[in-house]
């Protein structure tokens, strides 16, 4: 307790520092690649709690993401609900979905585990483009509400994301300290033995897939009003399961701060390339990247550091 | 028979085709002394894996302080206070050696939240507390034999299993291990000791199971034990 | 709409896609299904033997069938050169599993943005003499197009099957991911036994490339349509059973073929992975799995 | 095998170790679990690198060294062991297996007449070549685990353990088995066992090994059996 | 520690932003207009977006080597927006807000325009949209203009000849079956098909849909076989056209007219490819090399440009779909800018709503939601081809325009079954 105090301090600044930087309005662009960046940083966050904290892989990061978006999508048609609706619903439904590959985890351990999440996203995906209400596999224009604060729509977006990253990354930091995120480390190293040693690891696992389903489907959320426009080749990109997995990767998947540093690494470097190499050499950076980390950095920038300062 | 603390009543396990404990009945008494020995592949891990729910049992009744714990989740039984320590250690690679202990603690034993401090206690109790802050991959082999039993006392046991604690140990080490189950067990702690090395089985247990094939062969005290002709042919043989 | 004609023109069409499906999911079933390692970049592998068979094809007319057979030599290589990278960084140092997935969700991008940086993304066909054509027997219509893969696919599945049960290597392959050391006591080497196992499974994908471009365009990103298929028929099929890999690819074949002719081809692929997420939630070790 | 020190990481488990084996002997080294059996045996094969020490083969006078060769290439000179816990491949059936037992090159010119030689002694796995292995009982398992051996056409057979998990009626049939095999094909057998009272019936000699270290050597079965150490090692009495 | 590494985290966060400003180019206040947009360059609609790009550059050469815009030359900057649409929101703005860039154009296809649209009215921008269908009805934005010769019913536009040629046929057919890939484009133009068997009066006998990711493409034609249309509609993308042609030469899928909108069948490496298997097949277009578009001035001395430039470029080596209409597109703008003398976007966007432009595709007016105030999509039908050289496909007779009547080239064979002979 004594140390979330002042975590959850931090993240108050941040948000404020953010919604400070949305008034100043220092340069448009800022948002939106900031938006993106922030989006994966969410991203990032929650799949580590389950693949990191846990060690279960989950490749079905784009079902949880378009989940979001697409019951946004849904309540924007049929009700019209105000933002912090959409993001909680999504959450919600993502969520459902977590607590449902989390049974999964009862059968399926290592690679079979991720190929069920593979499938499940062909799944959903099938289903959506087959569902017309909203936008099958045409995509849908979705019109953002006039008159939001800060005078844009993307910049009060981006100070929203800022907050859902700062609660994803207060939770995912809480949940390290507690004994829920001792008892995943614990599990992901020798689930047999943590069952001994009294950590109830069907309960712990299903907590982990429902709460970082949850967070997916938070990023996925504000998606819609993001694009303006929806499709589910888009929203169940491949990009998603790549990204969720390679950041924390990068970063370092064992401590809440490595998928934000992979997130705003390798977020950043595709958005530079994006604006500036123009080609499918931005895509052959990311490819290049992921297979230099993996090889040469296993333990991530966090390992890297750790391993300097160990030296000196 | 109902005094025992834990019963064990014509347990049956098969794995495929082989019948690995066939009708097996034990019961342990509470502050017992308790050994399990038997040949190499005589069902003596399965027996415990059984107990302690890592293995569900295809028939037989599991009773604990009372209770029917046969269809309980290990975690658990482990909370109730049936705790085992690996014949290979299976310590949590990624945690330095005082937070191995740090997940039993606020796990198994009452009260969530407990500091380091009881972590540190029972680690100086067993000789590691210089290794407190090390990585299990940096441990000997007879320290990572501690750790383990480190691990299961911090999980606050009634009833300690001891699954081939000294395997690989010397002389002088083995002495080290039994010195600090016999301390546990004048603490109060039930111990089962499942043990290759006579020696120490010998002199530990006050009362001895024998199992052998999946089949329990002979029970009594140590000396009983070694006089058995049953015991003797399934240890030399015909 | 139901017919009994129909029915039968969907089950053999299914079955010569699934003797398709087989010669894809074929190099998966090696790699994965019996060295347990997760090459989630076999399909661009594929997409490789395809472009291969492409080049040769508009360069010199060459059959797209020959050049994948005269590829898989270089394929091997390439395929053994990956595993001792595979071996060197992460299998040697123990930690295979998830960093090796990274590795090999990595080699997928790079293999898919080369290919696209070489070819452009414009989609690549081949032409041969049976493309196009059919017979029809007792009122079932066949197309070479399709026939002509299958029958590969099929050859493809009995060559393999007599490799792994009637060579040495064979053998020691099927052992491998059981027990190392007891292989080693057999006098065989694991590293190169791994080698040759991998190098063979990319082999497989030189002709498995030739079969899909005879059949569809290709363009680099078509690799993705045949990652999650391969996986669910070596999953399905067993886990590194060669004759499971093959019922289980034409059970895939004809249920998308049945559902496209009466139900909707929507529907098809969906299907497919619901009876995979199915499959693994009943029994994980597949329909045919030892 | 001479001085051989040897261990896992940081522990050792053989002090010195020193044994030979004769060509056409069968020595028993005996022993309770967890006193070095096992290792020693490991490092014969190469499965373990001795610290110190040092493992040969010779053979008309020319003189082999173990210690620093892998695996596969000592099973290429014509070493083969039965190993602790059987090892075999559960999901390959029993023909496999024995054809996977033949894998080292010298051994593949005599494949069909070691085939036809495991068939005939061990009738039971000619009725089960299809079934496989991982699904047949204990003793079969055991025989074919040495039928296994075999197929490589050893010199030299290593035998760790066979009496484990076997009913008393089993140990007596694989260790008579054994005694059988090594007569017809002239092998030298080292057969490591807890089992003394089975052991010592085919043993020519054998090594009791304690903690370690070699205890006591008897050069023959009389000397062992009548030693009362034995029963001391053996239950600690 | 712990402090340490929230640190670390801070700081590099810090720093990864610090370097994006940097080396974010500065805007100078240079001489040039720049004109910016996001373009497929990888993904799934890069073949189309290449050669888009290619046209693009064609004509700012063109302009350039004329003396520019208002004297000015003309510089693009333009971004891949890799064929996903949430990377466009970046992207225009770090155009507009970064790069300054004086006028946007969309890039291509409807998905990647749909996402510009609120951007675009949120700053009054004029903007020119490449190949959206029907992006404007949602919106209603006025300063939106769109070169596809779609017309003021888009959703009808790609099948509206094809099922008008059908109708003039006797005897008329009867029953249709539609089938299309599930995808944005063909959805919608199976959305327009099914208003349209109404409007004719006609049965639907099988309408169904399909994955992208489709392999046997013979089940489905059997499928249709079995319901015996007169008519059979497809609306599907490159792999699956070709898939879907294939399977129906195999299972001899036979109606009286077959086609309506594949997409690819027009790009080079298809038509070769495919070669006397086109025949007969009635298609949608929106250029072939027949009399009426090469006697359009300009076009010639424009594709010779294109071809020369495709190869090196790794484009369509023709340019016979897109590419005229991207060219065009430019055209538009720059004739606009030109005759307000300025680069202010309300007047821009005025004076284009208000006149008719000459453009290497003909004369294009834009009229409600700022599409073509009259339809051109053309129905073609391929005849006489044979073998695979690419040579005959360079010139008229192949490809030969039905539809619409002002630009008829030559006449349709019916049923299907006479133009396989």
């Amino acid at each position: 307790m004594a140390r979330t105090l002042p975590a959850l301090g931090v993240g108050v600044v941040v948000v404020l520092a953010g919604v400070a930087l949305a008034t100043m309005r220092v340069n448009p662009y800022l948002y939106f690649a900031g938006y993106v960046i922030l989006q994966y940083v969410v991203i990032a966050t929650a799949w580590n709690i389950l693949g990191g904290y846990g060690g279960y892989v989950n490749f079905g990061t784009p079902a949880f993401f378009a989940l979001g978006a697409y019951t946004a999508v849904f309540l924007i048609r049929s009700i019209k609900a105000p933002l912090p609706v959409l993001i909680v619903a999504g959450g919600l439904v993502a969520a459902l979905l977590g607590l449902g590959i989390g049974y999964l985890t009862l059968r399926l351990r290592g690679t079979f585990f991720s190929i069920a999440t593979l499938a499940l996203s062909v799944v959903l995906q099938t289903m959506i483009i087959n569902w017309e209400y909203v936008g099958g596999s045409r995509g849908i224009s979705v019109i953002r509400p006039s008159g939001p604060p800060f005078g844009n729509y993307v910049v009060f977006l981006f100070t929203v994301m800022l907050g859902l990253a700062v609660v994803a990354v207060l939770v995912a930091r809480f949940i390290e300290r507690s004994w829920i995120g001792r008892g995943l480390a614990a599990l992901r190293d020798n689930e047999e033995a943590a069952e001994c040693m009294g950590v109830p690891t069907l309960r712990l696992k299903l907590f982990a897939t429902t709460i970082s389903g949850f967070l997916l489907g938070v990023a996925g959320a504000p998606f819609p009003y993001y694009v303006t426009f929806v499709e589910p080749n888009s929203a169940f990109a491949l990009d998603y399961a790549v990204n969720a997995l390679a950041m924390p990767m990068i970063g370092g998947t064992t401590s809440w701060v490595g998928p934000v540093i992979g997130a705003v690494l390798l977020g950043t470097t595709q958005q530079l390339a994006t604006v500036t190499i123009s080609s499918e050499l931005n895509l052959l950076i990311v490819g290049v990247v992921l297979v230099a980390f993996v090889v040469l950095a296993p333990e991530g920038i966090l390992g890297l550091v750790r391993r300097v300062r160990g030296r000196i | 028979m109902s005094d025992a603390l834990l019963q064990v009543e014509g347990l049956t396990k098969r794995f495929g085709g082989f019948l690995a404990l066939n009708q097996v009945s034990i019961a342990v008494k509470p502050g017992e002394r308790f050994g399990l020995i038997g040949p190499n592949g005589s069902g003596k891990t399965t027996l415990i894996n059984c107990v302690s729910g890592s293995l569900p049992v295809d028939g037989g009744h599991i009773t604990f302080d009372g209770r029917d714990i046969t269809a309980l989740p290990a975690h658990r039984r482990t909370r109730l206070g049936i705790v085992r320590s690996f014949q290979i250690p299976k310590p949590f690679t990624s945690m330095s050696v005082l937070d191995n202990l740090g997940i039993p603690l606020e796990n198994a034993a009452h009260g969530r939240g407990a500091d380091g401090a009881d972590a540190m206690q029972i680690l100086e109790a067993i000789g590691l507390a210089a290794k407190a802050h090390l990585r299990p991959a940096g441990l000997t082999q007879i320290e990572m034999r501690k750790l383990e039993l480190a691990r299961a006392m911090a999980a606050r046991p009634k009833l300690l299993i001891s699954d081939e604690a000294m395997a690989g140990l010397s002389s002088a080490e083995v002495d080290d291990i039994l010195t600090i189950l016999f301390r546990l067990n004048a603490q109060g702690i039930t111990i089962i000791m499942i043990e290759h090395i006579m020696r120490a089985v010998m002199r530990f247990s006050e009362r001895i199971v024998v199992l052998d094939a999946g089949e329990r062969i002979a029970e009594g005290t140590p000396d009983e034990i070694v006089r058995n002709p049953a015991v003797e042919k399934a240890y030399l043989g015909e | 709409m139901f017919s009994w004609d129909l029915l039968a023109n969907a089950v053999v069409a299914g079955v010569l896609l699934g003797g398709f499906y087989a010669a894809v999911s074929l190099g998966i079933g090696l790699i994965f299904g019996l060295l347990d390692i997760a090459n989630i970049a076999q399909p661009a592998f594929v997409i490789l033997g395809a472009y291969a068979a492409y080049v040769m094809n508009s360069a010199y007319g060459l059959d797209p069938i020959l050049t994948g057979i005269a590829f898989t030599p270089v394929f091997y290589v390439l395929g053994a050169v990956v595993y001792r990278i595979y071996y060197g960084s992460f299998e040697r140092r123990g930690e295979e599993s998830l960093r090796g997935l990274v590795f090999f969700f990595g080699i997928l991008f790079i293999m898919e943005v080369s290919l696209s940086l070489k070819f452009g993304v414009d989609y690549r066909l081949v032409q041969a003499g049976y493309i196009g054509k059919s017979f029809e027997l007792a009122g079932v219509g066949v197309s070479f197009r399709y026939l002509v893969p299958c029958v590969v696919g099929v050859a493809m599945t009995a060559a393999l099957y007599l490799f792994l049960g009637r060579t040495f290597y064979g053998r020691a392959i099927m052992a491998v991911s059981q027990d190392q050391a007891a292989l080693r006591l057999m006098g065989a080497n694991p590293v190169q036994i791994k080698t040759i196992a991998f190098g063979v499974g990319i082999a497989a994908a030189s002709l498995a490339g030739a079969l899909l471009i005879t059949i569809a365009p290709v363009i680099p990103s078509t690799d993705r349509d045949y990652i999650g298929r391969m996986f669910a028929i070596t999953v399905l099929g067993g886990m590194g059973s060669i004759g499971g890999t093959l019922v289980a690819a034409i059970i895939l074949g004809v249920i998308e073929s049945l559902m496209a002719t009466f139900f909707g081809p929507s529907w098809s692929l969906a299907v497919s992975f619901g009876i995979l997420l199915a499959a693994l939630a009943v029994r994980p070790a597949g329909l045919f799995g030892r | 095998m001479r001085n051989v020190d040897a261990g896992y990481g940081a522990v050792r488990v053989l002090h010195g170790v020193s044994i030979e084996v004769r060509e056409g002997e069968t020595v028993a080294l005996l022993g309770t679990n967890g006193n070095g059996k096992s290792t020693l045996i490991k490092c014969i094969m190469g499965m373990v690198s001795p610290e110190a020490g040092e493992v040969f083969l010779e053979t008309d006078g020319t003189r082999v060294d173990l210690t620093r060769r892998s695996t596969e290439e000592i099973v290429s000179l014509g070493i083969a062991l039965v190993p602790e816990g059987r090892r075999l491949f559960p999901k390959l059936s029993v023909e496999e297996n024995l054809l996977l037992g033949a894998y080292r090159k010298a051994a593949r010119a005599d494949i069909q007449t070691n085939l036809e030689f495991a068939y005939e002694a061990f009738p039971v796995l000619r009725g089960r070549r299809a079934q496989l292995a991982g699904s047949m009982s204990g003793g079969e398992q055991q025989m074919l685990a040495v039928a296994r051996a075999l197929m490589s056409s050893p010199r030299i057979l290593l035998v760790d353990e066979p009496s484990v998990g076997l009913a008393p009626i089993l140990v007596s049939r694989v260790i008579a088995k054994i005694r059988e095999l090594k007569e017809r094909r002239h092998l030298t057998v080292l057969m490591a066992e807890q089992n003394f009272n089975q052991a010592t019936k085919i043993a020519d000699r054998g090594y009791i090994i304690v903690h370690g270290k070699i205890e006591f050597e008897g050069r023959s079965t009389a000397e062992l059996r009548e030693n009362e150490l034995v029963k001391k090692y053996y239950l600690g009495v | 520690m712990t402090r340490t590494r929230a640190l670390i985290a801070v700081t590099l966060a810090t720093l990864v932003v610090v370097a994006a400003a940097a080396l974010v180019p500065v805007a100078r206040a240079a001489d040039p207009i720049k004109l910016g947009f996001g373009m497929a360059l990888t993904g799934g609609l890069s073949a189309n977006g290449k050669p888009a790009l290619l046209a693009v550059e064609i004509w700012k050469d063109d302009v350039n080597k004329k003396g520019g815009l208002l004297g000015r030359p003309v510089q693009l900057i333009y971004y891949d927006d890799q064929t996903n649409p949430s990377t466009v929101p970046g992207i225009y703005t770090k155009l507009l807000d970064v790069d300054k860039v004086d006028l946007v154009i969309s890039g291509y296809g409807t998905n990647l325009i749909a996402p510009l649209m609120p951007i675009a009215m949120e700053r009054k921008l004029t903007v020119m949209g490449m190949f959206g269908l029907a992006n404007n009805e949602k919106y209603q934005y006025p300063n939106y203009f769109q070169i596809q010769p779609a017309g003021p019913d888009p959703q009808t536009s790609t099948a509206i000849g094809f099922f008008e040629l059908a109708a003039r046929q006797n005897p008329k057919p009867q029953t249709v079956a539609i089938v299309g890939a599930d995808a944005e484009y063909p959805q919608n133009a199976l959305v327009g098909a099914r208003e349209l068997i109404k409007r004719y009066g006609l049965k639907t006998v099988y309408d169904k849909t399909y994955p992208p990711s489709t392999v046997d493409y013979t089940p489905i034609v059997r499928a249709i076989k079995a319901t015996n249309p007169d008519i059979v509609f497809v609306a599907s993308y490159p792999p699956d056209s070709v898939g879907m042609l294939r399977a129906a030469h195999e299972v001899g899928l036979q109606p009286k007219i077959f086609g309506g909108g594949m997409v690819g069948l027009m790009f080079t490496t298809v038509m070769t490819s495919m070669g006397s298997m086109l025949n007969g097949v009635v298609n949608y277009d929106f250029w072939a090399p027949e009399p009426p578009f090469l006697a359009i001035p300009g076009i010639k001395e424009f594709l010779k440009e294109y071809q020369a430039r495709a190869e090196k470029a790794g484009v369509d080596p023709l340019g016979y779909y897109l590419p005229p209409y991207s060219y065009a597109l430019v055209q538009v703008l720059g004739q606009a800018v030109e005759a307000t003398k300025g680069l202010d976007q309300q007047k821009i966007a005025d004076h284009i709503r208000a006149t008719e432009f000459n453009t290497i595709v003909g004369k294009v007016k834009f009229g409600k939601n700022g599409e073509w105030a009259k339809g051109r999509t053309l129905m073609v039908q391929y005849q006489k081809i044979s073998g695979n050289s690419i040579d005959q496909f360079r010139g008229p007779g192949k490809k030969v325009v039905l539809y619409p009547d002002e630009f008829k080239s030559g006449n349709l064979i019916y049923p299907y079954a006479a133009a396989l002979k």
